[in-house]
C-alpha cells in the first residue's frame, strides 16, 4: 500500500477541531462508555493514539477492530473536561479507514459491506433507513413474535393506523415519491456517498 | 524602622490575608481601617477543622490572629461590606451599597474566594443526593460533629473523594488548577481513616499536585500509614441506589479499564473561584478575563492591582492560594502599600 | 425452553472492574508483609528498567497494580509472565518511593505458587 | 426544588409546526406519530404540517459510517428546504437520532459557515432547492412537555393505581442524542433531563431515579444492525434493567424510538436466551413512548394507538390505571377482522 498521510486526512475532517482538542487522560469518557464496559476498548487511549500522529500507529489502528466498537451514543461528549468528543473522533477514523481501504483488514471493518448493502440500499430504494418489509423476522429472532406478526401482515397491521400506508401522500410509512427518491439519489452522487459505496464494494471484493 | 504614621490604609477582608495585612500595616504605624462583610474576623477559617500540612487546628490560627489584632491599634468595621471603591484625586473613597463609609490613601483588597458551586457539575448529583457532599461540607462535619458520618449508628464502609471538581474543567468554565484541593483531599481522607479505621477510603485523582512544603510527605503518609487508595481517573458519574449509597463510575486509567464502586459518602473536592463579593473599583476591569480573579500589575514583582493607583491585592482574591501563602501575601501587600505611599 | 435460545449472537460479561466485589485477600496478605508497597505512585520506573520487560513484555507495575486492585491474576498469562522476572533487583534501585520491589516479587511468587507451574529459585 | 436544571429551559415554539417523521418510530410504533399529530391538532388546536416529500435524515447510515457527513448534511438541508417552501419555521423532529444530528449539523454550520455554503451548493446542484435554518427546532417530546399541564387538564386518566390511588412508578429513559450531544438543547440538560419526568409528574405518576438511569439503551447502531454484534446491545439494556429491577417499576417511558424498541425487545430476548425477567412478580416491564403515554391519559383506545405492536404485553398496566380495552380487537385490522395472533411464546397471562 502507498504511504498515505493518515494524520492529515484525519485532521482535514470538519469535525476534527470539535472532536479532538487536548487530553488530560482523566478517563471520564472511558468510565461512562458502554463499549468500554463490554469490549477491550478505551476511547481515552484512542484520543491519545490519534494525538501522537504516528503514521505506523495510525495505520495499525485504522486496520484493526479497535475503531469499530463505539456505539455512537455520545455519552462521552457532555463529560469531557477538555471539550473533546471521542465518539465524533471515531466517526472520522472510520471515514478515513474506509476511504483508504484499510477497513478490510479487520473483521469488524469488513462488516461495512453488509451495512452498506442493507441500510444504504434501504435509504435509496425506499427513502427510509428501515422498512417493515426489510427487517426479516428470520434474521431478527430477537425482535420476537409480535414483530414477525407485524412484518408478515404489514399491509393490515400498518393499514390499521393509517390508510396511507405505502401509498402516495403524507402519512405513516408513505411511499416516497420518485421525485423525492431522485433528489436523494442525486444528493448521494454529488456529495460523494456513491463514491464511498464504490470504495466499500471494490475494496471488499479485492480482499476476498 | 518603617514609619507609616502619616498614612491611612484600609484593608477589606478579615480572612488570613486581610488579618496579616492589617497586622503588618499597623506594625508600621499606619492608621488601619479593617472591614469585613461578616460580624467577626477569620473568614472561611471559622469553618475549617484542620490545616495542612501539620494539621494544626484552624482555631489555633484564629486565636493567634485575634491576639495580635487586639494587641495593636486597628479600627475594626466588621459587618460592613465594602463593595465599591472610587478614586477622588489622591483619595480612595469606600462605599458600601452606594453609601460612603470611609476614605483612605491606600487600600488592600483581601476579599478571598468562594468555593465552586458543585451543583454545576450535575453528574455528581450534589444537592440531589444527600450523601454527596463537598470538601467544605465535610470540613464542617469534621469540626462540629463527625458522628454525622455514621449511618444509623454504623461506621461508614467506604468513602470516596473526587479531585478536580470545578478545576481544570472546561465544562464548568474553569480551566485553571485550584492547587489546594489535592492536599485537602489527602488531609481529609486521613481524618476519615482516623475516625473510622476500617473504612475503605479511595481518592480519585488525575494528577496529585502536592506542591507545598510537607504536602508530598502527607500524601505518602496517607498511602503508607493510612492505606488510603489512590485511583488515577476522574469520576464520571455518581448515582444513588435504594440504600442511599452512591454508585460511582470511573476509569482506572493505569489499567485502562472502566471501574465501579459503591460508597457511603462521596466527597467532592471543590475548587476555588472568585468571590461573589468582589469589590468594584471605579469602573475599571481589574479582574482577569479568563479566571475572574484580580490581576496584579506584575505577577513577579508587584501585588498592586493592574491599572490603578494605591490599590493592592492580598490572598486568594488573586487566585487559589494556601493559608501560609495568603498570610505572606497579606504582609507583602502591606509592605508594598507603604513603599507606594512613601514614594508618591 | 425459556432461557436457552440462540438468537445468532453471543453475550459475554463486561470488563468493568467491580471494586465492590473484589476479593482482596492476596492484596491484603502482601500489604502486611511489604508495607511500603502501598506508597507506590505508579510512576512506571520499575517496568521501564526491567530487563525482562524489554524482552518478553513483562510489566511489573501493571502486575502488582492488578493485584492491588484485586483483579483476577490468573488471567493474562500472569503466571508465565511472573516467572520471567529474573529477580535482578534493578527495579528496586530505581523506585522513587523505596519500595522493596524484589522482595515484593518474591512474595508474589510464593503466595501465588498455585498459579504457576515453574517457580524460579528464590 | 433542590435541583439545578433551571438554566436549561429551552425555547419551544407555540404553534405552526413542520413535522418530520422517524424511520424507527414508524416501523416499530406505527400508531405513535399519527397519535401525536392528532393530539396537537384536535386536543391542543395546533397547526401541524407534514410534507409527503420528506425522507429519512440518513441518521442510521451516518452513525454506521456508510453515509458521509456532507451527504447527511445535504439531505437535512433538503428537509429544511421543504420547510421553507411550505412557509414553516418551527421544526418538530420525531426521532431522537435525527434531532441530535440536526443539532450537530446546525452547530457545525455555526462554527464553519463555509461548510454551510458548500452544502447549499450541493443542494442546489442536486435538487435546485434552497434552504433556511429552522427558526425553532425541538423534539416532539418537548412539545408535549410544553403543553403537559394543558393535557393534564383534559386527561381522562391519571398515572395512578386505580385500586390504591398510589402513583405508578415510572422509569423515564431519555435517548442519548436528545441531550447528551447538546445539553442546552434538552429540557433540563443532559444529566437530569426533565422532559419526560415533567410529563410523568404532571399526569399523576412518580419517577424512579435508579442508578443506571443515564446509561445508553445499547442500540449502538452497528452493534445491533450486524447480528453477530448484538451481544453489546443487549448487555447495555441488561445493565439498565438490572439496575431498575429493585424499584419494581410499573412502566418504562422513552422519548427515543430506538430506546423504546430495544428496552421492549431485549426484555423478550433476555427471557428467551437467559431466562431473566426484570419486572415485579416475574413479569416484564411494559415500555411506551411519550406519545403513547399522552394518548393513554387522554383516553385513546390502546389498540388504535398501537400498543399491540409492543412485544411486552401492556394489559396489566392498562388494568392498573383502569383503561378499558377490547381484547378481541387487539390483533384486528382496520375493519375489526382478526389478522391472526402472533405466536406468543411464554405469553404472560394474568
Amino acid at each position: 500500500m502507498n504511504k498515505q498521510d493518515l494524520s492529515g486526512l484525519i485532521m482535514a475532517d470538519p469535525r476534527y477541531s470539535e472532536a479532538c482538542r487536548s487530553c488530560m487522560n482523566c478517563g471520564v469518557c472511558t468510565a461512562i462508555c458502554p463499549a468500554s464496559g463490554y469490549y477491550d476498548y478505551d476511547p481515552r487511549v484512542i484520543v491519545n493514539l490519534v494525538r501522537e500522529s504516528d503514521e505506523e500507529t495510525l495505520t495499525d489502528m485504522l486496520s484493526s477492530d479497535l475503531i469499530w466498537y463505539c456505539g455512537q451514543c455520545m455519552s462521552c461528549k457532555p463529560r469531557c473536561p477538555r471539550g473533546n468528543i471521542p465518539g465524533a473522533l471515531i466517526q472520522i477514523l472510520r471515514a478515513v479507514s474506509i476511504n483508504t481501504g484499510l477497513f478490510v483488514h479487520s473483521a469488524l471493518g469488513r462488516q461495512q459491506l453488509a451495512i452498506k448493502r442493507s441500510i444504504g440500499h434501504n435509504i435509496l430504494e425506499t427513502g427510509y433507513c428501515v422498512h417493515p418489509t426489510r427487517v426479516d423476522p428470520e434474521t431478527h429472532p430477537e425482535q420476537g413474535p409480535v414483530w414477525a406478526w407485524m412484518s408478515n401482515n404489514a399491509d393490515q397491521v400498518y393499514g390499521r393506523f393509517d390508510k396511507g400506508y405505502d401509498k402516495a401522500g403524507p402519512g405513516l410509512l408513505r411511499k416516497i415519491s420518485p421525485e423525492a427518491l431522485g433528489d436523494l439519489d442525486r444528493i448521494f452522487e454529488v456529495t460523494g456517498c456513491k463514491k464511498l459505496w464504490n470504495t466499500i464494494e471494490t475494496e471488499s471484493e479485492k480482499h476476498i | 524602622m518603617l514609619d507609616g504614621r502619616e498614612y491611612r490604609i484600609t484593608v477589606i477582608g478579615a480572612g488570613p490575608a486581610g488579618a496579616a495585612a492589617a497586622i503588618s500595616a499597623a506594625a508600621m504605624s499606619m492608621e488601619v481601617d479593617w472591614y469585613d462583610k461578616e460580624n467577626r474576623p477569620g473568614g472561611k477559617l471559622n469553618d475549617y477543622h484542620q490545616l495542612f500540612p501539620d494539621r494544626a487546628t484552624a482555631d489555633q490560627i484564629l486565636a493567634d490572629f485575634d491576639g495580635r489584632t487586639d494587641a495593636i491599634e486597628i479600627k475594626k468595621h466588621f459587618g460592613t461590606a465594602v463593595n465599591r471603591i472610587e478614586t477622588d484625586n489622591r483619595q480612595l473613597i469606600l462605599l458600601s451599597d452606594n453609601k460612603i463609609v470611609g476614605s483612605a490613601d491606600a487600600v488592600i483588597v483581601a476579599t478571598g474566594f468562594d468555593f465552586f458551586d458543585a451543583r454545576l457539575k450535575e453528574e455528581f448529583g450534589y444537592g440531589i443526593y444527600d450523601h454527596v457532599i463537598t470538601s467544605p461540607d465535610l470540613e464542617k462535619i469534621l469540626k462540629t460533629n463527625p458522628e454525622d458520618l455514621r449511618k444509623e449508628g454504623a461506621d461508614p464502609v467506604s468513602i470516596a473523594f473526587v479531585h478536580c471538581v470545578g478545576s481544570r474543567d472546561q465544562q464548568a468554565g474553569i480551566n485553571y488548577c485550584s492547587r489546594l484541593c489535592c492536599i485537602t483531599g489527602i488531609r481529609q481522607a486521613i481524618g476519615i481513616k482516623e475516625l473510622f479505621p476500617s473504612c475503605k477510603v479511595v481518592n480519585f485523582y488525575i494528577d496529585i499536585r502536592a506542591f507545598g512544603s510537607g504536602y508530598e510527605e502527607l500524601y505518602r503518609e496517607a498511602q503508607e500509614k493510612y492505606k488510603i487508595q489512590f485511583i488515577r481517573g476522574r469520576v464520571s458519574e455518581a448515582s444513588e441506589n435504594q440504600q442511599h449509597r452512591i454508585l460511582l463510575k470511573a476509569e482506572d486509567t493505569l489499567m485502562a479499564r472502566p471501574l465501579k464502586l459503591t460508597v457511603d459518602w462521596l466527597v467532592l473536592l471543590v475548587g476555588m473561584v472568585p468571590s461573589c463579593t468582589q469589590v468594584q473599583i471605579d469602573n475599571h476591569q481589574c479582574t482577569d478575563q479568563e479566571t475572574g480573579f484580580y490581576q496584579p500589575v506584575n505577577v513577579f514583582t508587584g501585588s498592586r492591582i493592574a491599572g490603578l493607583p494605591g490599590i493592592f491585592m492580598a490572598g486568594a482574591c488573586g487566585g487559589p492560594m494556601s493559608i501560609p501563602e495568603a498570610i505572606a501575601s497579606g504582609r507583602s501587600a502591606a509592605m508594598e502599600a507603604w513603599q507606594y505611599l512613601k514614594d508618591r | 425452553m425459556a432461557g436457552k435460545k440462540n438468537f445468532g449472537f453471543e453475550r459475554h460479561a463486561g470488563r468493568q472492574i467491580d471494586l465492590d466485589h473484589a476479593d482482596n485477600s492476596l492484596a491484603t496478605e502482601l500489604a502486611e508483609v511489604v508495607s511500603a508497597w502501598s506508597a507506590c505512585i505508579s510512576c512506571g520506573s520499575c517496568a521501564a528498567t526491567c530487563p525482562a520487560g524489554q524482552n518478553v513484555g513483562f510489566n511489573f507495575r501493571r502486575l502488582h497494580y492488578k493485584i492491588k486492585l484485586s483483579l483476577e491474576v490468573e488471567t493474562d498469562n500472569y503466571p508465565s509472565l511472573l516467572t520471567s522476572c529474573l529477580l535482578c533487583g534493578k527495579c528496586q534501585l530505581v523506585c522513587p518511593r523505596g519500595i522493596p520491589t524484589r522482595y515484593l516479587s518474591i512474595q508474589i511468587m510464593q503466595k501465588t505458587k498455585h498459579y504457576a507451574e515453574v517457580i524460579p529459585p528464590v | 426544588m433542590k435541583k439545578y436544571w433551571k438554566d436549561y429551559q429551552k425555547d419551544i415554539a407555540e404553534d405552526n409546526y413542520f413535522y418530520v417523521r422517524s424511520c424507527i418510530r414508524q416501523n416499530f410504533f406505527p400508531g405513535a406519530e399519527n397519535l401525536f399529530i392528532d393530539i396537537l391538532r384536535n386536543k391542543l388546536g395546533k397547526v401541524v404540517f407534514e410534507d409527503a416529500d420528506h425522507t429519512t435524515c440518513t441518521g442510521i447510515g451516518y452513525h454506521t459510517d456508510i453515509v458521509p457527513l456532507e451527504t447527511t448534511m445535504t439531505v437535512v438541508a433538503r428537509q429544511f428546504a421543504l420547510m421553507k417552501e411550505k412557509g414553516f419555521k418551527n421544526l418538530v423532529v420525531s426521532c431522537v437520532t435525527s434531532f441530535g444530528l440536526y443539532s450537530e449539523i446546525l452547530d457545525l454550520w455555526k462554527h464553519q459557515p463555509e461548510l454551510k455554503k458548500k452544502i447549499a451548493g450541493y443542494l442546489v446542484e442536486a435538487t435546485g432547492r434552497i434552504f433556511d435554518e429552522p427558526g425553532n427546532m425541538v423534539h416532539a417530546s418537548d412539545i408535549l412537555y410544553k403543553y403537559r399541564h394543558e393535557i393534564a387538564a383534559i386527561a381522562k386518566h391519571k398515572l395512578v393505581d386505580k385500586e390504591t390511588g398510589e402513583p405508578l412508578k415510572i422509569v423515564d429513559h431519555i435517548g442519548c442524542h436528545y441531550a447528551k450531544t447538546f445539553p442546552e438543547r434538552g429540557v433540563g440538560g443532559s444529566e437530569f433531563p426533565q422532559v419526560l419526568t415533567g410529563l410523568i409528574n404532571a399526569w399523576g405518576g412518580s419517577t424512579v431515579d435508579y442508578p443506571e438511569r443515564r446509561h445508553c439503551c445499547g442500540f449502538g447502531f452497528r452493534n445491533y444492525l450486524v447480528q453477530a454484534n448484538r451481544g453489546y446491545s443487549i448487555s447495555q439494556s441488561k445493565i439498565k434493567l438490572e439496575s431498575m429491577q429493585p424499584y419494581e417499576p410499573d412502566l418504562i417511558v422513552a422519548n427515543c424510538p430506538g430506546c423504546a424498541m430495544f428496552l421492549d425487545r431485549w426484555q423478550y430476548t433476555l427471557e428467551e436466551t437467559e431466562g431473566s425477567v426484570y419486572g415485579p412478580n416475574d413479569r416484564k416491564i411494559p415500555v411506551v413512548t411519550h406519545e403513547e403515554l399522552a394518548g393513554l391519559v387522554l383516553g385513546y383506545d390502546p389498540w388504535e394507538i398501537g400498543l399491540q405492536t409492543h412485544q411486552v404485553p401492556v394489559e396489566e398496566m392498562l388494568d392498573k390505571i383502569g383503561i378499558e380495552y377490547d381484547p378481541d380487537l387487539k390483533y384486528a385490522d382496520r375493519q375489526g377482522n382478526l389478522i391472526g395472533n402472533p405466536e406468543m411464546i411464554n405469553q404472560q397471562v394474568c
